[in-house]
């Protein structure tokens, strides 16, 4: 995963384990991670890279602005 | 109903207004004294009484201006930026003689300040606060028992004078939980309509009553307000309420109210254990101030310590009442929300 | 006598109500009895504590700046009470989630992995009934098990008998594991 | 001999204070009438403002009480609680009631209390000499608009009737006036309407009544009252604007 | 690698005090975008009220000043005034803008003041606990309504962007929400309107934006938001209530 | 410019400020109070200015906030109801540390009272007043020039010490007309806009300001309020300002400010040339309140006697600062609007 | 006119010159009088009897009230 | 030198005016003028009035309880004022219209039919000015006729030549009433 190109970068220390990010992927690419951050949440997680159409909605959804979304240079076949 | 209830200051001071035969609540939230309201609103109906979350404290307070000017006991609680709204109506009921019961929660100031415990708002509640000359009858309990064996004294004390009357507490108090007993149940049917009040003329055989703080003319305005003075003169006398606790003569004289005093005490406990010359005098109406029984407990007195949550307003008080240069004043305080600890006053005063 | 306890964790752990709980039960007993919440901004995120106290006498401050009896419930409320500690005083602390442990040689210090017994009981969510279980223990010269288990049921009601199990059953490993503990 | 027209009883025999003219005296005239054909007077209760009605409680033989400026509707809703089985009405003016004022009054509406209030429109600060009121039409000049109010600086005319009839407790609202025996009649119509309907607790009143103010408009009363009639109501619609027609 | 979405430079990399979920901080970073995109940061000035909002100012790289409950377009007006080329916005919950606050919010469009106010509606007093708010609901049980909102008891949701609408010096007034993509897209659109209306000089801007409250509803975000969604636009119904088209 | 102008003391207070370099002004009528709203309606705009009349005084008082928090200066001005309604705001701004000036006309009270000239705000704007614990720079000048003097150093205190100040005038002064010379024209684009005003970052080379009075932990805002306490010593220290009139050391000092001050002046200058030893203290800042002067011209006096238009409040800081029991304190006052009659102080003075 | 039965009424002492009374009567019987009251006001007076038609508008108009307005009972022919 | 005067009436007579213009005409001689009017309740249909100071030093009260000098122009007026009179002083009052003559002894009592004077003139509105011409005699020896009347223009304006003119000579038939009656 870590070779592949960012998509949706989440700061886990800034979430809130809210979940409006995991709701309103259209193709359900997010959830909630086990890991804890420091103030006891679990923060979310892309797990589906391949399915995130990297259309920005869980950034511009979530209220703590913990995710960035990034598009790859994509190579035109 | 003497049954002993653990319950947070706040909803006893509800309870106690219940009681007390106040079926009418006007208020608007605000932390830390939010919890009366919330009492009022969910214990009111069970009693035929209204609850009405005003819009704001200026609106609360004048909601209560006409429904103690109706004839009813009243309320409204606020903390200190919400009381601070409320000067220029409790001014116009002083001016109108409208007896009503306030609620003080203070916290820390000034402005937004924090939402701690304080006693910062001492002189608006004494001296200052509205403009005009005129006072308030000002309640400064230190448990929550006090809370509710005050209330009813506080609502005749406001019917008797016709003059509204402050509950100072503080987030302390207000927060806590501890038993009360509630003894009496007023029937708030049973309190008579007063003759003064604005209540439809066929209420009081068809005269026709007005209530108003106007008198255009200076020197009618000037007897009313002597008028007022002179009213002011007899609570003084008849009103003036404090505690007392340790020796007889103390060489140090500590003077605090509410919940000062209470933390205070857990120190004069051990000091007078350890056979210090000292006491603890406690006005429990800080408006009338206890002047003499302070000037008396000071007599033999070295040092007057005058502990507050402020950075120092009763103090004057307590000079004043002394009123003597040959004595040792000192002030110790917290403003701001800071609350003292038990170790601390202990060390101070043994220090000192 | 006069005792007080500090109990401290996050807003979630149910703390002010594990206070109230023993409150009530004093006041049950005929003692006199406070209960002091810290509140305001210290409430949200950050730790939530209360303080008690229980005497046969009047209570003068019912805020106590070095408490003799603490029930620490996670690391920051760890971190704010220890060194507040009366010496002697005796330190309760949820193992299963602090691990700072208290260096202080001069007071007592019971861990109890308390999340751990709550799961066990039926639900991490009875953390507190744990503690209280402990505290039925550590403060057995003053109340009985029956006592305190009385209490929370005035406070906690009876309406849910399954959780009120979960909640005794939570009270009874803690009590169980302070008597092992101290 | 018929009597066409007398001095009602609930209004008490003395000279006012108004103006030589000002509308304030046939608004109580109205209100008094209007308390006496339905009996009301005995279970009135008058809430006076500061404004130039601020004597009101001296011409209405009726219980009274005088608000702190701008709070009659908070002062009328706490006496409407302690006593609901009386009438409570308040009499403001455009500054008392939509100025200093605006959120009691706003606030009466929202919350549907039960009482009438009456606010006297003469777009003008009477009682202190002629400053700017929220009413005060635009090019007006006054003591606070000595260059004509611009809306720019100035602001906009606020029309409470309109504002009042939005809120959802509001039981009625309208704008009448008092320029002619027409107007007159048709605000002693609404008087009585706005009473009715109190008395059946249909919620918050609100009668907005175009007045005048000949003295700080600078006018004499015959024109004041040629200007209310041309000119105010260019601004101030008359109308009905919220009338509850049913009552649970 | 193109950026689809970064974290706005104005908004500052703290974690904010709002409960999860809340969509206060949504808001926040909406604002924040806009004044980023638009390169007014510089010249902004944000008015925090009381409320959960209060420490906004530790959240937008601006200069900030925190009101007196209730009173932040009175604070904004007279920041405004004082300095005519900075971008003045006011931020408020629904108790402070709609119920301490409704004389100040409503002077700002009757005056025309040329400032922006963000109006958080979530039919409540969040920072308090939880009690009634003037847009609570009918029927939603509050610390202070424990009983249910009855309109007959506790009076009828205030409908802000409605009355605001009506007032003479509003530019523009309308009310969007958070619940999805779409919504927070036609929100930062607005908010880039309204900024845009304000530079101009056009006058009083508003906005309300329904939002949630999550932890003094009693749910999770996730069905706050559903809420906000499926109940609270059946009392606040979205759309834009007035739009002054020319500016002069 | 140094004509001497016949001029009302409202419309002097209107001038004076406008030539101190305000260009701000909010405000809401009040008689005795509103000729200040009216002339500066008229004058702003001839300078650029900006007038505003506000919905109310809460609101009038929160724009003067507003634009003071932004670095320039700005004015309200009221009389004592209206004053009471700013009492939430300006114990923010004390707190917030925001400074601007505000007039307070004082009319008879409590409550609606009349619209006569009085004194009884003393307490409300030397102690009271808001919430917690602060102080206001108070000016009580007792001449129309003394007015226009006192207004730009109303505002450089103001700004230097980033507090509110209030001049404390009564309906008499406001009232009435005398020539005053104006000398000074400050030009406001020549007042640097402070370094900590909130008017865009732009302004301060991006630094971000803040200005709030919230400050959540009970620590810092105790520590925030002893930062007050010690400006508060330092204006006390360097800003008290007062007037003596009469012999060096009275058997009589007679202690009374504003227009009882000046009222009383006719009656001094009478005895005086009878040969009578006494004297006039007249404070000119009632806060910081000139204790130690007092002190000193109290060292010999056998009387002290206060006089206000009040029922009594100076008295108290007379008291405190003397602060002995061996001389005799009279007051004698005027509540409700009641202005003294140079006669009567004479013939009291000369009886007592 | 003393013989005559009332008409219109008017209480000169609460009179205060306004003229309202004057300008509304549709018949023009009205006038303001020489005389002058305690207050200095001129009062209103009817001077023409005959033209009343007892309308009462002037009595309605009036912001004093000081106007009573009567109707003769009428001999039918 | 230290003189005072009241001026009192009906609100509609001019008396706030009249009073004006001698303070006025005093401060552009360099004198210390105050005056002082009335406010309020008192204005509203009843009687208003002034206080007028003049001085060669500096004036300590602006307001007196025994006036030197009054201008008295309708009953309610003498009612008020007659008694308040020092002993010695000058009341003038305006013939046409008060009929309550003056008892006292010990002042002075000047008659001035001022609205007669003033009708002459050509305006009944201008009787203040009668009064101002009045008190130019009765002041001679602070102003000249022209100090006042310089002052008065300053006041009104001189935009309306007509009144202006009414004006002149309602204060010379003042001047020379005076003159007459003193
Ligand atoms: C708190 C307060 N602010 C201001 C005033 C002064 N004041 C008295 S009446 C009034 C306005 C009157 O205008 P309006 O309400 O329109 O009544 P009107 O006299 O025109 O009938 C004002 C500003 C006051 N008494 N109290
Ligand atoms: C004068 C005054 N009254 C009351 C309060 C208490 N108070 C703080 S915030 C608030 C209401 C908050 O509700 P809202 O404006 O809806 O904001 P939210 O927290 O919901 O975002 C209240 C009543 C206060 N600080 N000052
Ligand atoms: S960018 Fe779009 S598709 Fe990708 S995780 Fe976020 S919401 Fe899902
Ligand atoms: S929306 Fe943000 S805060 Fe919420 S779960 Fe997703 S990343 Fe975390
Ligand atoms: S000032 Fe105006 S409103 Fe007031 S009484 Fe006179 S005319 Fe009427
Ligand atoms: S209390 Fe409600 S509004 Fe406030 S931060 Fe929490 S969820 Fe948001
Ligand atoms: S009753 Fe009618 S007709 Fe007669 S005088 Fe009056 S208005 Fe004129
Ligand atoms: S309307 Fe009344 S007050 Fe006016 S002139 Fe006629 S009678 Fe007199
Ligand atoms: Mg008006
Ligand atoms: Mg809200």
């Amino acid at each position: 995963m870590s070779d592949r190109p960012n998509k949706v970068v989440i700061d886990e220390e800034l979430c809130k384990q809210c979940e409006l990010c995991v709701v309103v992927c259209p193709v359900h690419a997010l959830r909630i991670s086990d890991r804890i951050n420091t103030k006891g949440f679990h923060p979310a997680e892309l797990y589906e890279y391949d399915k995130c159409i990297m259309c920005g909605f869980c950034a511009m959804t979530c209220p703590e602005r913990a995710i960035a979304v990034y598009r790859p240079e994509v190579q035109k076949a | 109903m003497s049954e002993r209830i653990l319950m947070k200051g706040n909803e006893a001071v509800g309870e106690a207004a219940v009681r007390a035969g106040c079926r009418l609540y006007f208020g608007y939230p605000i932390t830390p004294a939010s919890e009366i309201a919330e009492y009022m609103a969910y214990r009111l109906p069970q009693v035929g009484g209204t609850f009405v979350q005003a819009e704001s404290e200026v609106s609360a307070v004048n909601m209560v201006y006409g429904a103690a000017a109706a004839g009813k006991y009243a309320m409204t609680a606020s903390s200190s930026p919400g009381f601070s709204l409320m000067q220029e109506a409790i001014s116009y009921m002083a001016g109108a003689e409208v007896p009503a019961v306030l609620v003080n929660v203070v916290r820390g100031g000034p402005g937004l300040g924090d939402i701690q415990p304080a006693q910062s708002d001492y002189f608006q509640m004494t001296k200052g606060g509205g403009h005009g000359d005129y006072r308030l009858l000002v309640f400064a309990p230190y448990t929550i028992q006090e809370v509710v064996n005050l209330m009813p004294t506080a609502y005749e004390l406001a019917f008797k004078y016709r003059n509204p009357v402050v509950l100072a507490l503080d987030g302390l108090i207000g927060q806590m939980m501890e038993a009360v007993e509630f003894t009496d149940f007023r029937n708030p049917d049973e309190i008579p309509i007063p003759e003064w009040a604005v209540s439809g003329k066929f209420r009081h055989g068809g005269k026709k009553n007005i209530n108003t703080s106007l008198d255009l003319i200076p020197e009618k305005l000037e007897a009313h307000n002597w008028k007022l003075q002179k009213k002011y003169s007899e609570i003084e006398e008849k009103e003036t309420r404090f505690s007392y606790f340790g020796v007889d003569n103390p060489e140090t004289l500590v003077v605090a109210y509410g919940t000062v005093a209470r933390v205070a005490m857990s120190a004069l406990k051990k000091l007078l254990n350890a056979g210090r010359s000292i006491g603890i005098l406690r006005p429990i109406t800080l408006w009338p101030f206890p002047k003499q029984a302070l000037a008396e407990k000071a007599r033999h007195a070295k040092r007057i310590v005058v502990l507050e949550m402020s950075s120092g307003q009763m103090i004057e008080d307590v000079k004043l009442s002394v009123f003597d240069p040959n004595k040792q004043y000192e002030f110790y305080g917290h403003p701001g929300g800071v609350t003292f600890t038990p170790t601390e006053i202990e060390e101070y005063l043994v220090r000192g | 006598m006069t005792k007080d306890l500090v109990v401290a964790g996050f807003g979630g752990q149910g703390v002010m109500l594990l206070g109230q709980i023993i409150a009530l039960a004093a006041t049950e007993k005929g003692l006199n009895a406070t209960w002091l919440p810290s509140y305001g901004p210290e409430q949200r995120g950050g730790t939530a504590n209360c303080t008690v106290v229980v005497s046969d006498e009047e209570i003068a401050s019912p805020l106590t700046d070095k408490p003799q009896f603490a029930v620490i419930m996670n690391n920051p409320s760890m971190a704010k009470f220890e060194p507040k500690m009366a010496a002697g005083g005796t330190l309760i602390y949820n193992s299963t989630l602090v691990t700072q442990v208290p260096a202080r040689q001069d007071i007592k210090v019971v861990a109890i992995p308390a999340n751990e017994l709550a799961e066990q009981a039926g639900s991490a969510r009875s953390a507190n009934m744990v503690m209280l279980g402990v505290m039925a223990w550590v403060w057995r010269d003053v109340f009985t098990q029956e006592d305190l288990l009385t209490a929370m049921v005035h406070k906690v009601g009876d309406k849910r008998p399954q959780l009120l199990e979960i909640n005794k059953k939570a009270f009874a490993l803690g009590y169980e594991a302070a008597q092992k503990a101290i | 001999m018929k009597v066409v027209y007398e001095r009602p009883k609930t209004l008490e025999k003395v000279t006012n204070h108004y103006c030589p003219g000002c509308h304030h005296g046939i608004l109580h005239a109205l209100i008094a009438e209007v308390l006496d054909e339905m009996g009301l007077a005995e279970k009135a209760v008058g809430v006076a403002p500061v404004g130039c009605a601020v004597l009101a409680y001296n011409y209405l033989d009726i219980d009274w009480i005088e608000a702190p400026h701008g709070r009659a509707v908070a002062i009328a809703t706490g006496i409407k609680l302690a006593h609901p089985d009386v009438l409570v009405f308040t009499y403001q003016g455009d500054g008392d009631a939509a100025a200093i004022g605006l959120a009691e009054t706003m606030y009466g509406a929202i919350r549907g209390v039960n009482v009438t209030t009456f606010l006297y429109n003469n777009a003008i600060y009477g009682m202190t000499g002629g400053q700017m009121a929220p009413t005060t039409l635009l090019g007006m000049k006054t003591t606070t608009s000595p260059y004509g109010r611009d809306a720019k600086r100035e602001g906009y005319p606020l029309k409470m009737a309109e504002t009042i009839a939005l809120q959802g407790g509001t039981a009625f609202s309208a704008r009448t006036a008092l320029f002619n025996p027409k107007m007159i009649m048709e605000t002693k119509k609404r008087i009585r309407q706005v009473f009715e309907l109190q008395m059946k607790g249909a919620g918050f009143t609100f009668l907005e009544v175009v007045g005048t103010c000949p003295t700080n408009w600078g006018m004499s009363p015959v024109d004041a009252t040629k200007f209310a009639e041309t000119e105010m109501v260019k601004t101030f619609p008359l109308g009905v604007y919220k009338e509850l027609k049913e009552v649970e």
